[in-house]
């Protein structure tokens, strides 16, 4: 479905990938780990449309999307869960939810919203709060719901258990299970690999910029897995 | 000398000044909008000690520039807690209070028969220490431009101290300031009187040069000026402010066909000019490069190199 | 007291076009979060086309309204492309600084086309004055009090009821998550400044219209008295700038009646100065909690 | 002898205890270690202890002097140094500069000093500066822009940097953070060689063969608690340590 093929992103001089191919099938969950720095998030970006990559390219069901606008591509159908949620804090939870459907044309937003409440009925019971005064749990709940607002075929999700309580965070990777269930394909970045692992159809390990392994969760020691992706210890 | 010529540098030795301390709070990190006051009020202090108190210049340089400092401490002091766009805004508000208290303040004593002294918005009159004193023009402008020749060796001293650094270090970071143990309120406080005191240096001379200074020409279009022309001759050198202003009067006074268009033709320059360099002619990058040419030049290679595994 | 209450509701009046003249700046302050010192000024090239129309065509108040707006739009957008979309994002002080010079070079070309010091400039019509229990008002200042609110109304619906004004808000608040969303933000940025230069050039003509001269001192008095209402009521709020324009407009006309325009214009700046000191946050000040979570961000 | 000693120390920002009553106390002479979890607390401990947070509960204390709720130009002027996670170089000053102004804080130096811009006691300065740099290894990039450095030379001029104070107490942010395994084992070096000598030093680190390498002992934060303390090898074997990274990891950042 997604097709990354040896994409160089560089920040300035400083080149934080180097050459990145993976591949995110369709209906599954695919998963990115690797330990802080390795380039995760710039993935993503390069992906989104948010930075340009130097070289290589982008290909969504079969079309070059490289370099593309973000806006294209969330058309496209592919749809961004960033880093530390970014909900609009002075907007109140309808209205964040209407900036996920920003680039929608159609009259179906209100009846997507009343379904997403139907799904999610924390955020009915607030949908006239401030997006600021949610817990980080409902922040992130938001930040999911208003993503899924665009419709997508593929969502990607920058760690989303950052920040979050334990119980929270089984919450959370539940519904993204849910989400894949329902033929929704995930490109999850993740620092918390052993919850990670347990939902995902396969796995990548990004390392300075460059993927140093892919496969599925039972190709690899989990216990290396973690030390690599979470400690980047070379052991 | 031209008499022309010897106005436009008389006048490019007093901008100067006040371009100088608009750049020495850039330095620290902050707009001011405001040192338009500081030149005000050493123009009309300064003709006050001369024309009315009847002391020669030299008197009343050290006294302005004292009285500057303090002022500027003071409202340096009184803003240190606002950042940003917010201390632009209030030094913009404190200068504008000094300009209509000027309009609003009366104070005349016969002196010769003569009527002398603030007198609101007819301004202040009469500051004729230099005629007095059988001072020509070409004089004054060299007295100006020595003075100003100081004041630069001074900020190229302290560009190369740590005071420099430390200066520069606020206005890059100034939480990192504070971790290296850099007192910033301190330092704050210090740069703003510092540059009370140059700003008001400028307002003397511009008094003394043109014996007749009024309330209008400290509003804010000076302040912003000032600002300006660091930022368009750069914010690498001390160098940069001198060479907006030269840019700006020097210039477009010099070039006859564009009197009258002046500010289109300046305005749209300065426009365009800071879409490619945004932080001005002479910026920090630039300064480097030319003083690395300059150095390799000149001087030996820097110091021997030991072998270090830790750098390859 | 009649005294004191007359001076009040024309002070709300002009507070009302100051009020305008606020929300414009909050709009590009909001979404760009760099200073337009040039405001004011584009707005006095729309009130010169107006101007100019009048002069020229003896044209009535709807065309010369009609012209003041599609000049103060056109000068916005000459702005916005020169001083913002060329100059790249985090040289703010350069942004600044060339709106300062785009400024000089607006109201030199107003000087050169406009060489006397004063221009007339349409009425809203020779209409009488209402009174009310001893209060008297101008009908013209009740028609610009009325248009105010009507244009803060209309804002309002265009802000919190349309897809545009959602874009707006949203890059207000974070522009990166706003990209996220696949909001077009420079589109946006452009968008605001038209619609921040055509509020602008409503609160021009009505400013001028009620006080029918026109001199190129309009936009440095427009800009300045935008930013002290904006900086009052809080930057970045359009409640707040409401707030803000009102209060300027109230406090600078008792001084004025008190004791005459230069303690006016003193009041106005003495005003500011201590908001800043005292209240940085101005009249519509964010809470304590809020600040924290600024200075976890701060690290 | 206990050199820095932090008791019940927490900090809150609105609802949310970024750290939550730790104890610590570091050994003079010690390279100490601190784990956890993003946002586990770690860089909200250092931001405390160098002032630039006042904290809400608890005691500080650095050889015996309360340093709680100090500015931190203060807490420096007391021999503490740090480091930053995400490096704050003055970009546009050159290497050699970014480290001799550092040198400012030094005991002794008079306002005569910070305006010197010769002499033989600013000579002998600029040379120890130049000493330094060259072991740092950053003596070839002595007049280049701190910006134009790499990734990893950012880090070890702050390093270098920290320690042109002479502080007693110098904490680093993930002095290895963002680099290659290789480049990890340099940094490693430096701070073994060069910076851990006649001096304390803490550690926050994510890559551990780092922390078992350099650190004497280390502690382990979770939720803004201390969870475990000890030796390297102990704090990595212990079940809830291990708990915490290898099954319900979660965070409060």
């Amino acid at each position: 479905m997604l097709e990354v093929n040896d994409i160089v992103t560089a920040y300035g001089k400083i080149e934080a990938l180097k050459g990145v191919s993976l591949s995110v099938p369709e209906g599954q969950i695919t998963v990115l780990l690797g330990p802080n720095g390795a380039g995760k998030t710039t993935t993503l970006m390069s992906v989104a449309g948010l930075l340009k990559p130097k070289r290589g390219s982008v290909t969504f069901e079969g079309q070059d999307i490289t370099g593309r606008q973000p806006g294209t591509i969330v058309q496209r159908g592919i749809a961004l869960v960033p880093e530390n949620r970014l909900v609009f804090p002075d907007m109140n939870v309808h209205d964040n939810l209407k900036t996920g459907a920003y680039v929608r044309n159609d009259n179906e937003i209100e009846s997507d919203i009343e379904s997403i409440y139907e799904r999610f009925p924390r955020l009915k019971e607030r949908y006239h709060q401030h997006a600021g005064t949610l817990s980080g749990g409902e922040q992130q709940m938001l930040a999911v719901a208003r993503a899924l607002m665009a419709r997508p075929k593929l969502m990607l999700m920058d760690e989303p258990s950052l920040g979050l309580a334990p119980m929270i965070v089984e919450e959370i990777f539940r519904i993204i299970h849910d989400l894949n269930q329902e033929g929704t394909s995930i490109f999850l970045v993740e620092q918390n690999a052993n919850m990670a692992l347990k939902i995902a159809h396969q796995f990548y390990l990004l390392e300075q910029g460059l993927v140093t392994f892919s496969g599925t969760p039972g190709d690899m020691d989990e216990n290396e897995v973690i030390q690599r992706a979470y400690l980047g210890t070379t052991a | 000398m031209d008499e022309h010529l010897v106005s436009i540098l008389t006048n490019i030795g007093g901008f100067t000044f006040i371009a100088l301390s608009a750049y020495l709070l850039l330095l620290t990190g902050e707009i001011s909008f405001g040192q338009q006051a500081f030149f005000g009020i050493g123009a009309y202090f300064s003709g006050i000690v001369t024309a009315m108190w009847g002391l020669s210049m030299w008197a009343a340089i050290p006294l302005t520039m004292l009285a500057a400092a303090f002022s500027a401490g003071l409202v340096g002091i009184i803003t240190i807690r606002l950042r940003g766009l917010y201390f632009s805004i209030a030094t913009l508000a404190f200068a504008e209070m000094v300009r209509l208290a000027l309009v609003g303040t009366t104070w005349q004593v016969k002196i010769d028969g003569e009527m002398i002294g603030p007198n609101g918005s007819e301004g202040l009159g009469n500051i004729r220490w230099a005629l007095d004193n059988n001072i020509e023009a070409n004089d004054f402008m060299w007295i100006v431009l020595i003075t100003l020749a100081i004041v630069m060796g001074l900020f190229f001293l302290m560009e190369r101290s740590r005071l420099g650094s430390i200066f520069r270090t606020i206005g890059a970071d100034r939480l990192l300031a504070e971790t290296q143990g850099i007192n910033v309120t301190a330092y704050k406080v210090a740069a703003t009187a510092l540059a009370g005191a140059i700003a008001s240096l400028g307002g003397i001379f511009y008094a003394h040069a043109q014996t007749h200074v009024y309330p209008e020409n400290f509003d804010v279009m000076l302040g912003v000026h000032s600002l300006a022309y660091g930022l368009i001759g750069g914010l690498g050198t001390a160098l940069g402010p001198l060479l907006g202003v030269i840019l700006d009067i020097g210039f477009l006074e010099a070039v006859e066909w564009v009197q009258g268009y002046r500010m289109i033709a300046f305005g749209g320059l300065v426009a365009v000019l800071l879409i490619f360099m945004p932080r001005g002619i002479l910026d920090e990058r630039r300064v480097h490069r030319l003083r690395m040419a300059f150095r390799t030049r000149k001087t030996e290679p820097p110091p021997a190199k030991t072998h270090d595994p830790a750098a390859s | 007291m009649i005294d004191f209450i007359q001076n009040t509701l024309d002070g709300i009046t002009i507070g009302a076009g100051y009020a305008l003249l606020a929300i414009g700046f909050t709009l590009i302050f909001g979404v760009l979060r760099r200073l337009n010192l040039a405001y004011g000024p584009s707005i006095m090239i729309g009130v010169f086309l107006g101007t100019f129309i009048y002069l020229h065509f003896d044209a009535g108040w709807l065309p010369v309204a009609i012209a003041t707006v599609i000049g103060a739009i056109l000068a916005g957008i000459y702005v916005e492309r020169m001083c913002f979309w060329a100059i790249k994002e985090g040289a703010a002080l350069a942004s600044m600084v060339s709106t300062f010079a785009i400024w000089m070079q607006l109201e030199e070309l107003v000087t050169v086309i406009f060489p006397e010091r004063t221009y007339k400039f349409p009425t809203l019509g020779e209409m009488d004055y209402l009174e009310f229990a001893g209060l008297e008002m101008r009908a013209e200042h009740l028609i610009m009090l009325g248009i105010a609110v009507l244009m803060v109304g209309l804002l309002h619906v265009l802000l919190y009821r349309t897809r545009f004004g959602l874009s707006v808000r949203a890059v207000s608040e974070n522009p990166a998550a706003a990209r996220f969303m696949g909001i077009n933000t420079g589109r946006v940025i452009f968008r605001a400044f038209i619609l921040a230069s055509a509020i602008g050039g409503v609160a021009g003509f009505l400013l001028v219209a009620t006080d029918p001269t026109v001199t190129p001192k309009f936009g440095l008095q427009a800009t300045f008295k935008g930013l002290i209402a904006m900086m009052l009521g809080g930057m970045g709020s359009i409640p707040g700038a409401i707030a803000g324009g009102v209060l300027l407009g109230i406090v600078e006309r008792h001084m004025q009646a008190e004791f005459g325009a230069i303690m006016r214009d003193m009041a106005a700046y003495a005003l500011l100065f201590l908001f800043l000191i005292f209240r940085p946050g101005g009249i519509m000040a964010q809470g304590v909690a809020a600040r924290e979570a600024a200075a976890l961000r701060r690290v | 002898m206990t050199l820095l000693q932090v008791d019940g120390l927490t900090r809150r920002f609105g609802a949310l205890e970024a750290l939550a009553d730790v104890s610590i106390a570091v050994n003079e002479g010690e390279v100490f270690g601190l784990i956890g979890p993003n946002g586990s607390g770690k860089t909200t401990f250092f931001n405390v202890v160098t002032g630039i947070y006042p904290p809400s509960l608890g005691r500080i204390s650095l050889g015996g002097l309360d340093i709680g709720g100090m500015p931190p130009h203060r807490v420096s002027k007391h021999g503490l140094a740090r480091t930053f996670q995400n490096l704050r170089l003055v970009p546009q000053m050159n290497v050699f500069d970014n480290i001799w102004l550092a040198q400012h804080q030094r005991p002794g130096m008079s306002l005569l000093d910070i305006l010197a811009i010769g002499g033989r006691r600013e000579r002998s300065r600029r040379h120890e500066v130049d000493t330094l740099l060259e072991k740092c290894g950053l003596a070839d990039m002595r007049q280049s822009l701190a910006s134009d450095l790499p990734l990893p030379d950012q880090r070890r001029l702050e390093i270098a940097r920290a320690m042109a104070r002479n502080p007693r107490l110098l904490l680093l942010d993930e002095p290895a953070g963002g680099m290659t395994p290789l480049e990890t084992q340099d940094v490693a070096r430096m701070i073994r060689e060069v910076a851990a000598p006649g001096r304390t030093l803490i550690v926050i680190e994510h890559k551990m063969d780092l922390i078992s390498d350099i650190c004497d002992r280390a502690a382990v934060l979770h939720f803004g608690a201390k969870i475990a303390e000890g030796t390297p090898a102990e704090v990595l074997s212990d079940p809830q340590v291990l708990d915490v990274y290898l099954g319900k990891q979660a965070d409060h950042a």
